[in-house]
């Protein structure tokens, strides 16, 4: 066990793959600088430029080239520096990178990691605030994955870049500095959900740092006599419907909460599934939390009101069991 | 007025207007590392400020100006209220977009300021497209775009010139070349001769100026626009200068190379330079300093201002985001 | 009442206002020769080049000088060619023109409408196939439009060209040529579903071309005992919760329906805001019909395996009636 | 062999490939027109040929190339197999992406073809970052990305060339310019002089050649990939051509002022001038006739073989979507 921030973890997993195989590299904007968060610092000492690619302000460019050189044996590690820049390479991940190995049929892969920090970070304001996980998910070829935690930053991001599909990787921006035990032994399945907490009267659903909200709300609602089970879905393509629709057989009861604006969230599809695969076994009413459809303000009241809260989720947990 | 005169009072107004900029930059970043009262990014353009007079002094209020995430020079010297700018930074009530857009979207529509811009080129497509609506609407209003020199290696640069080429539109296009893109040096990243090379391979007049020199800045730009409203269509300024602080306020900016910065602040600095001309054109060191202090104080006045004005009413998070249908999560 | 093909119809309403107001224009590739489908035949003789403009291959710029332009007070109609190609204009629509109004304060309005030609279209394959619907659902700012008649859009694009918030209006291609009686004096309100079959069994809720193929299963149904309601959304944000709640409390049944990939399509979000509203009147299974998370390959066979079919849409309607 | 000798036999191959090419298209045109048997679109490189056989001789069959829509020509000029191809177009079993992609997304890794494209100027970065991935491998392979006019207006063109600049890439960026994108004469919506001044602009040497001379193709494309092999980086070749057809084969393209393709067709067809440089190297017409006949007889035994196909099996639909996570939609 060692302990490790959030930003440490994923950047010790890059270092680790990038000295086991040499084929790892790593192309963006001020990466010899350690791009925005420091994700990259030291690596480009480590590896020399060519390994760890500083390029032009060229977002579509980098995407699309990215993809050129996975084609030809390389496995790039995309820095998009924040979700939102990410756009101005839509065609690329989305016509072309999502899309080459089926239309292709079969002929190629694209194995790339593609990061893209998502997510409130104190007055970003609209264009560096966005989370579009719902959207990623919705894309047929792609890989979607949100860690929350430094031992799954640390053990994901290695599953990532050995991943042979192209991998959509979010890591939020706001807990860079989280520390935690980190387990450099632990392999994590993609795919599969992390139980954050056992309990036996409502299931919450997250991800991301929602998910940590969610735990501290299980904590609160312990307080007040609820026992809740936090399911950390960490991977939301593929998703663990299993883990989720036997939680809800044992509970009867659902919270969805994610902080993504609400409608067309993945949450919809998490309480859809639900209702299709175990409607039956719902003894409550379905709560689901996400941002309002408007726009993340600069002003530090009105971003707020984006959030979704610790006391939101206590008090959906409680609507769900009546209280 | 005598030619003599005339000189005399636009390079009084460029050193007012440089003074100003600095002076209120000085304040945003104070109000930022000393008071913490800016919560997100500003990106200041100290030493820059001889491009922002020199463009915009031949500009009207009724002419169109986008600029960027490093854009509060263009917007004061387009005559934005900088206490409604400060509120804007403070996040506050009535700053120009309400406390909603920070530093990075600054707006004033009421000075034909149509916003900063937090994706780099982004307004590039944009501005031609303003460009493009005052043509049709057989206005002979014309638009001023301003951007970094980082952001001719996005596309909507080549996307963007390219259509007010073709189309013939009243804009006019600044480069303003501080040299550094983020942490990295721009010629590092950048192919070929660079920003006016690229403009003239898609068809525009392009020209070169010491951007550091307000005056060279002010007459050229002055011929140009007098080409574009004449209907000579789009043309491109590529104005050289020097990024003398970090990014961001708050970046150190270790990986420049040693002492460089300090150099260009004792050599190159516009304030300093356009100080020598006014006095070589007889103004008094006294007069010069009148001009500095009036700067300050107005601009000391404008953070103390800001900074006692309440936050946006918190119902504003729902505001001003689209006529039909409610923003209101009310899934449950 | 005019007889009108679908695509004439959205081309008669455009020409309308542009005859009575000046400020209308239209902006895209090849326009001048009518476009792929001949939206714009003989516009640009009746209004000039000015007002219907030829443009080069620059989505980007088509988008965002579009959005300029509005900006400056001029109601541009942009033209995106197949809905696929707008990702290369995804910074321009998501992160300006669906922010720029909150972001500067309400100074600024973006009065466009945005053609995206959706759907399968036969052989066109991954790259000329996509309907992303659910996408813009999810960016506040953004109106979404899906007409699915004539006479829709004949009224709505007329609805969608006065509305002062920017629109993403999405044909279906594979009905341009389906004729239908116009009137041209129905005003509709963007919002309103149509309930295209009145029906007590089961709600069938679904857009686009979809819905159409959704009253085809309602008479198969009706053949079979089964009273279908149709409920065709048009409008997908903002989009009709009452009228399909109000249906659900009725019928007790829901199948939602649509040609989009099924995961992280806006059907999750209907299904999933029926159970949050109206879970207690629910008497039966939910069902929700969409493509599989695959692509779309050019053979026509395997093109077919992603429709959703009317005995599709059937077969799950009986479902839910224990059928 | 002697240099005349050499010549000869390269000037015989140009033919042969540019015979293969048309007769590849022509059968095609029936296959969609007459026959109907190709149901997606289909965009002919008739009256282009030059630039297919001229640039692509100078290519192994492990250097890598990317495509367009238009882009049959450089796939089989690549080496890739007719029947594969044909089959393709017709959506069948055994096309060369087992009738998945269709003749906009042909591709054969085999042959280092990694792709048509359906979005103009796609390929651009695309190639670029091949060519990189290629640089970063130590290898000696080199690219070849072929593009239209109508991609130079495209943000990916200024990204990807610059790109390939600044990281001095192994790459060959061909223009091949058709002069019309879809129903729009492209010069009338490209500022300035065009590709090879963009391209010059971004830092790279370029060369532009009469694309319906292949002999001109061949030399000039020799010349440039020697340098690009020897690690001169990138490179742009300006190829210019006729699109003699519609934009797709259903096009009547009445847009383009009367006889102005039967005029190309007459006076400037790539394979009649061809015929005319081996006439005079001495070859008879019966032996030109006799490379005709064999294209043609190739081209009809492939378009039999590829209708005579099955369709892909119904569970190709759900294969090659990703290696992890179920495509198959199970929500209910
Ligand atoms: C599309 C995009 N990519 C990256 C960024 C992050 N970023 C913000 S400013 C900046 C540097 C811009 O350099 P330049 O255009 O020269 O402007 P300057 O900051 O020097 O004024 C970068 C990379 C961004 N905002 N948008
Ligand atoms: C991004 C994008 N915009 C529009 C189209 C539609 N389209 C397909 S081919 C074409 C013309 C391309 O012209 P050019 O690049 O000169 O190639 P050519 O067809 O002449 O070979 C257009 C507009 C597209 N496929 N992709
Ligand atoms: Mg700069
Ligand atoms: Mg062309």
């Amino acid at each position: 066990m060692v302990k490790m921030t959030f930003v440490e973890a994923s950047r010790e997993a890059l270092r680790e793959m990038m000295q086991a195989d040499e084929t790892v590299w790593c192309v963006g904007e001020d990466l010899g600088r350690g791009s925005v968060f420091g994700q990259y610092l030291g690596l480009q000492d480590e590896f020399g430029p060519d390994r760890v690619a500083d390029t032009p302000i060229s977002e579509a460019a980098i995407m699309g080239a990215a993809f050129g050189a996975a084609m030809v044996g390389t496995r790039p590690v995309v820095e998009m520096r924040f979700s939102d820049f990410a756009l101005c390479a839509t065609d690329e991940l989305v016509n072309q990178i999502a899309k080459a190995r089926f239309m292709f049929g079969g002929q190629s892969r694209a194995p790339m990691v593609i990061r893209k920090p998502i997510g409130l970070w104190r007055s970003s304001a609209a264009q560096h605030s966005q989370s579009l996980e719902s959207w990623y998910v919705h894309i047929p070829g792609l890989v979607v994955l949100c860690p929350a935690t430094p031992q799954d930053n640390y053990s994901m991001m290695k599953a990532a870049i050995r991943c042979d599909d192209p991998v959509v990787y979010l890591e939020h921006k706001n807990i860079w500095g989280m520390e935690g035990e980190v387990d450099t032994s632990l392999e994590i399945e993609l795919g599969k959900a992390a139980v954050r907490r056992q309990g036996a009267d409502v299931t919450l659903v997250s991800w991301s740092d929602t998910a940590n909200l969610c735990v501290q709300a299980a904590k609160t609602l312990a307080a007040q006599g609820v026992d809740a089970e936090v399911i950390d879905l960490r991977s939301l393509w593929p998703w663990d419907k299993e883990a989720v629709v036997s939680s809800v057989r044992k509970t009867g009861r659902l919270v969805v909460a994610h902080e993504s604006v609400a409608v067309g969230g993945f949450g919809a599809e998490v309480v859809a599934t639900v209702v299709e695969q175990a409607g039956d076994a719902l003894r409550g009413p379905v709560r689901r939390l996400g941002a309002p459809r408007s726009l993340v303000a600069y002003a530090p009241n009105l971003e707020d009101k984006m959030r979704v809260t610790e006391q939101m989720i206590v008090t959906a947990a409680k609507e769900t069991m009546g209280k | 007025m005598s030619t003599a005169d005339h000189n005399t009072k636009r390079g009084r107004d460029l050193l007012a207007m440089m003074e100003r900029i600095r002076a209120f930059e000085e304040q945003a970043c104070l109000a930022a590392e000393r008071d913490k009262l800016v919560l997100g990014a500003i990106h200041p353009s100290i030493g820059q400020e001889g491009v922002a007079a020199g463009v915009m002094c031949n500009f009207n209020r009724d002419d169109i100006l986008l600029s960027t995430h490093r854009g509060h020079g263009h917007t004061l010297a387009k005559g934005a209220d900088p206490l409604a700018m400060m509120r804007e930074l403070l996040g506050r009530e009535g700053g120009c977009c309400g406390g909603k857009g920070g530093s990075m979207h600054i707006a004033d529509f009421g000075v034909g300021m149509l916003g900063a811009n937090g994706v780099v080129g982004a307004n590039i497509t944009i501005a031609a497209g303003a460009a493009h609506g005052l043509k049709l609407q057989g206005s002979d209003r014309v638009v001023v775009d301003i951007f970094g020199d980082g952001a001719i290696n996005r596309g909507p640069f080549l996307e963007g010139v390219n259509w007010a080429s073709v189309f013939d539109l009243p804009i006019l296009f600044v480069c303003e070349d501080n040299q550094y893109s983020a942490t990295t040096k721009t010629s590092s990243v950048t192919g070929g001769p660079g920003a006016a090379a690229r403009a003239e391979s898609l068809g525009l007049r392009a020209t070169t100026v010491d951007g550091n020199d307000a005056e060279a800045v002010a007459d050229i730009t002055a011929e140009i626009t007098a080409r574009i409203r004449a209907g000579g269509g789009p043309e491109m300024l590529h104005a050289i200068t020097y990024r003398r602080t970090g990014h961001t306020s708050f970046d150190p900016a270790g990986y420049r190379p040693n002492g460089e910065s300090e150099h260009e602040a004792k050599t190159n600095d516009p304030i300093a330079r356009q100080r020598a001309v006014l006095a070589g054109m007889g103004l008094s060191t006294d007069e010069l300093d009148a001009i500095h202090a009036a700067a300050q104080s107005e601009m000391v006045q404008v953070l103390a201002d800001a900074a006692a004005t309440p936050f946006p009413a918190d119902e504003m998070a729902l505001q001003d985001v689209q006529d039909i249908g409610s923003p209101a999560q009310e899934a449950y």
